[in-house]
């Protein structure tokens, strides 16, 4: 269902991140789950996915970072937006008690929303997020305030773990993967990739996906998970490697 | 699946009356093997034109607050190239599969519906009928005799079967014989309805081709109108369409004419649809006494 | 109710848009005090035929579960000689009241119009669209020639503004052209789009009709396009009308292009529909910061 | 809502009373009260309106006499009819504790749903029910055993009071009126009107009326209750003596 929302504030959380407040004029109907998302539209420019940052009473927040048109109107542009959604399956943490969540770049943008069911399960989260440039981070506390641990990484070596958060994740997990019930992953398809590659036989790993979302309806097939006969918009973002493993290979080959 | 439930269209014989409608997937190898893991007794795919075509941009389909879905795709699609993809993936999973196709010109149909032929395809289904993309549209399909050249030239190439598919129109009637009369096998009946939704802040249409296609419920007693109608002019095999959400609506379509039929929207909001379309199909015919839904086909016409 | 929401069409002045569409009682002077009494700020009646009509044997109406409602009343009326004690009811109320005609030949037409006119009337309403009932009806609208005589006709003999409604068809802008050329000072769009319904059971059309219009939320996307097009073409004064339920509904219809709304199916089903559509109306005016809801209209239009 | 029902079975209750059992394809959605009606639709023929004589379990009861085609074919015809309802206010017994129904004729078809209504919320229910000739009579009790007393009247006067009900009953509230709460009338408008005269003032009197219903839902206003700006189908059938007071003098000039 479509519905109505006025940007009320834009928050500017690094050099490259955005986190935008939306006053929806009518709520979502449901409460969104955890790595769910929602197709926002801004008039007369275009119409891009993006995961439910954070929900609570008839505000949505959506935490990006400005790659096109879609997105510098996001930034850019007030009065008022569309939203669809929530769209997807998401996740739920209902029985779980411990859980690593990895993120990369924008990967970090569902975490608020899933930080909050944590706390409210009493579910421990603890957070790997690995970006280019070090200049890109925030304090994840800020909008994240009830996780546990939280690891930085960073390729330009300036803060945190030297290098990309998969290899910051593999060789925590190496360690630590008994201590997690599951792993929700993030980011660029590669990095999903390596992490089911290398970790996915130490803890049950879930990655969430990103692909051309049009119609978030499981109509046009734009979101095909190619090899794999499944629709991103319908049937994800939330898979365990093994659904997806193909899919990832496959990516990775192009 | 029991044999009550055969049906045979457009000389087809499949085993059931329920087939996707199309533009719902039917581009990709990948949705030939989701629609028919989800038990379409056939696959329609997506309209093909001779080129690929990018679609417009989103909002491309918007789920309606007064019911239904508007919609305006644009005919995104591979182009011809892409049939062969699907034909051989519906070979492999045992399932029949119908072409849609359209075209800019007479020369175009002819074309692509070559290909589907060449490519082993089951039927073709000459969509006359977009509500939404200019000059490949319901102006086609709105006029009799341009129906007629287009099904007639199709027709006279191949020795699949020929469907043509209509949209609703003031001469639909006369547009559907002039179809049958070219040599169409069947007809599908109906397309989306031309509709429009605004956003009441931002006061801009919202989908990026402003005008889209209604779909879903909404349209379901105008379709059953068409094919009731039609059935009762021509008596032809029809392919019912629009809005068919529950088995209700697909005993509706039969009673009215339609040999078979088409779910779309329906399938975005209940993957299981087509499921319980068949069981309380079986029911009903059971509660009836009817042991072959073919008997049933028309029955509302005395 | 206060200034914002007064609207000026076809020449009237009336406090607030939302009017009730035609065929929603208005046809016996107690049924306009039931109109008056919720809240419509002019009342639109029955169409009027120069003879009395019975109509059609019940079941004349019936509610779909796809939504909406399914009608063939058949035109009952009281004929000419109905139409002064209404007129003489609204003037007791205070209320503008516009007559709805539907004739046979131009002569019915132009002689109810007299009659509507020498009994005081507001307005009259060129009911050309009705899509159940043989003669009297979609025929008519769908040309815009005989939109144009029968229009221009009326338009030429009456002093009152003269509103033409016209249904859904294939070419509804042309003949919302003609209808203006003709002299029409308005136009309502549209009216209930021809449709069936079967009970499945005995494999009966349920109406005593067979066919009816369907009217109420799923015609409302196509009775909007529609209304956003006879705007975008001719910039006309345009009575929407079709599915309109809520405020949100009515606001659509304003930014499309409308400058007043008639609410039919929703009344029946919500006796407060009309003072529930005006409380949002104002809301949203107040979020959006307008002061006046003319300023609105067409405002879609870029 | 339309909704088929087949016809299940028939009982023939008097000389010219019948009792027709349908059997419900799917619920009515809704615990229909008393004094509602329905809307049954003879394929082919008419549809009807037709008191709720009794509702359970997705069986429905209606109790009529044959008049014309449409009651002829309720009675002759087999297999599968429409249903349309429940219409109509209807009453709720919830604030009283003892109630009088007064029926004349067909006006006792209402009676088995509104005794089980009054059983359930322990509301002592006496019956009043007058008929021209004695032969139409039937035992009410077979269709609703829970009422307390039962007072026949007869025009013919073979069995229980001679005359009319609306004699009967203005003589037995002339003593008894203070018993009762309210008092029920369901019958011919002249009867509604005797007893609204005479009664009125003693107790509180509700009337069920009856009207050319055609469409049922306030649209085609076939069901105005000239002089008086309500409409059967809608407002009614149920209404104090007071709101319809000018519309059963009205009508009985004529
Ligand atoms: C389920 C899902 C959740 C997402 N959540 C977030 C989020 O929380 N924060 C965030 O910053 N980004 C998120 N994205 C990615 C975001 O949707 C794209 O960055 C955005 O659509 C780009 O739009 P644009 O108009 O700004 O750029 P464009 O000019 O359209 O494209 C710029 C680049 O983005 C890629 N892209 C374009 N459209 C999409 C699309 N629909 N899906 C994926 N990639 C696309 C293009 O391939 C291109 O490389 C998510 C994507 C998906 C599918
Ligand atoms: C709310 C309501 C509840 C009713 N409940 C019962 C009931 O429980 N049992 C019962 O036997 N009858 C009941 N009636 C009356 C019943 O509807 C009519 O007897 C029936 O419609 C006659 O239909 P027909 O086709 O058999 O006769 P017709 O051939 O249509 O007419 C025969 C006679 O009945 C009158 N009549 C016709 N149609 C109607 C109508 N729609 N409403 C009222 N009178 C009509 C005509 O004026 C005529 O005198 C009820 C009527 C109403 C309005
Ligand atoms: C998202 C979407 C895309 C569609 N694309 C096509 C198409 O490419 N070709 C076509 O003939 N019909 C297309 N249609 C129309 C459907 O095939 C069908 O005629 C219509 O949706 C009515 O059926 P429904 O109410 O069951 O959806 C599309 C419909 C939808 C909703
Ligand atoms: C019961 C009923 C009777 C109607 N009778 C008439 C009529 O006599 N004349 C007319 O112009 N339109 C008639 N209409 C059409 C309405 O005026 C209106 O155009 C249509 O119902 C769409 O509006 P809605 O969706 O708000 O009902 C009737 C509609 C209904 C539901
Ligand atoms: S985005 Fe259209 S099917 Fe997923
Ligand atoms: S029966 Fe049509 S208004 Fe009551």
């Amino acid at each position: 269902m479509f519905r109505s929302a006025k940007k009320t504030r834009i928050m500017i959380l690094s050099e490259k991140y955005y986190y935008v407040e939306f006053s929806l004029l009518e709520d979502l109907g449901v409460e969104p789950r955890p790595l769910q998302f929602v197709n926002i539209w801004i008039p007369g420019v275009d119409e891009v996915p993006m995961s439910i940052s954070q929900y609570t009473e008839e505000k949505l927040y959506v935490l990006f970072k400005v790659v096109g048109e879609g997105t510098r109107g996001l930034r850019d542009r007030w009065g008022f937006f569309g939203v669809k959604g929530p769209l997807g399956n998401g996740i739920s943490l209902n029985n779980y008690s411990r859980v690593l969540f990895i993120a990369g770049g924008t990967g970090i943008a569902p975490l608020p929303l899933l930080a909050r069911h944590a706390e409210r399960n009493g579910v421990e989260l603890d957070v790997i997020w690995g970006v280019k440039k070090s200049s890109e981070l925030f304090d994840v506390k800020t909008l994240a305030p009830s996780v546990n641990n939280v690891y930085y990484a960073s390729e330009d070596c300036i803060v945190g773990y030297c290098g990309r958060a998969s290899d910051l994740a593999e060789r925590f997990l190496r360690e630590h993967a008994w201590r997690y019930d599951i792993v929700i992953c993030v980011g660029p398809k590669n990095m999903l990739l390596d992490i089911c590659r290398k970790a996915g036989s130490l803890v049950d790993v879930y990655v969430s996906l990103e692909a051309i979302v049009k119609c978030g309806f499981g109509a046009c097939g734009s979101c095909i998970l190619k090899p794999i006969p499944k629709l991103l918009c319908t049937d994800g973002p939330v898979f365990k490697c093994n659904e997806v493993y193909k899919h990832l290979e496959w990516n990775s080959q192009y | 699946m029991s044999g009550i439930l055969n049906t045979r269209i457009a000389g087809l014989t499949l085993e059931h009356p329920v087939l996707n409608a199309s533009g719902i997937l039917g581009s990709d190898p990948e949705h030939i093997d989701i629609l028919a893991s989800h038990g379409f007794s056939a696959i329609v795919t997506k309209t093909f034109t001779l080129n690929p075509r990018e679609g417009y941009n989103p909002p491309i389909l918007v789920e309606l607050r007064s019911g239904g879905f508007l919609n305006a795709i644009g005919l995104a699609n591979p182009g011809i190239q892409g049939i062969k993809p699907l034909v051989d993936r519906a070979k492999l999973l045992g399932k029949p599969i119908i072409i849609s196709i359209s075209g800019n010109s007479i020369e175009e149909f002819t074309k692509i519906a070559e290909v589907a032929e060449d490519s082993g395809a089951s039927a073709v289904e000459l969509n006359l009928s977009c509500p939404h993309v200019k000059g490949l549209g319901l102006e086609l399909g709105s006029d009799p005799f341009t129906v007629f050249l287009v099904a007639r030239e199709v027709s006279s190439i191949l020795k699949i079967p020929v469907i043509v598919k209509l949209g609703l129109s003031d001469r639909i009637i006369e547009s559907a014989g002039k179809a049958l009369e070219a040599g169409a096998r069947a007809l599908t009946l109906i397309n989306t309805i031309r509709a429009l939704a605004i956003d009441i802040y931002s006061f801009k249409p919202i989908l990026s081709n402003i005008y889209g296609g209604l779909s879903g419920p909404p349209i379901k007693p105008i379709a059953l109108r068409v094919v009731y109608d039609v059935y009762r002019e021509h008596r032809a095999e029809i392919i019912g369409c629009g809005g068919i959400s529950n088995w209700t609506d697909a005993a509706e379509f039969i009673l009215a004419g339609a040999r078979a039929i088409q779910v779309g929207s329906a399938f975005l909001k209940n993957r299981k649809v087509v499921y319980e379309i068949l069981e309380g199909i079986k029911k009903w015919m059971n509660v009836l006494g009817y042991s072959s839904v073919e008997s049933l086909v028309g029955r509302s016409h005395v």
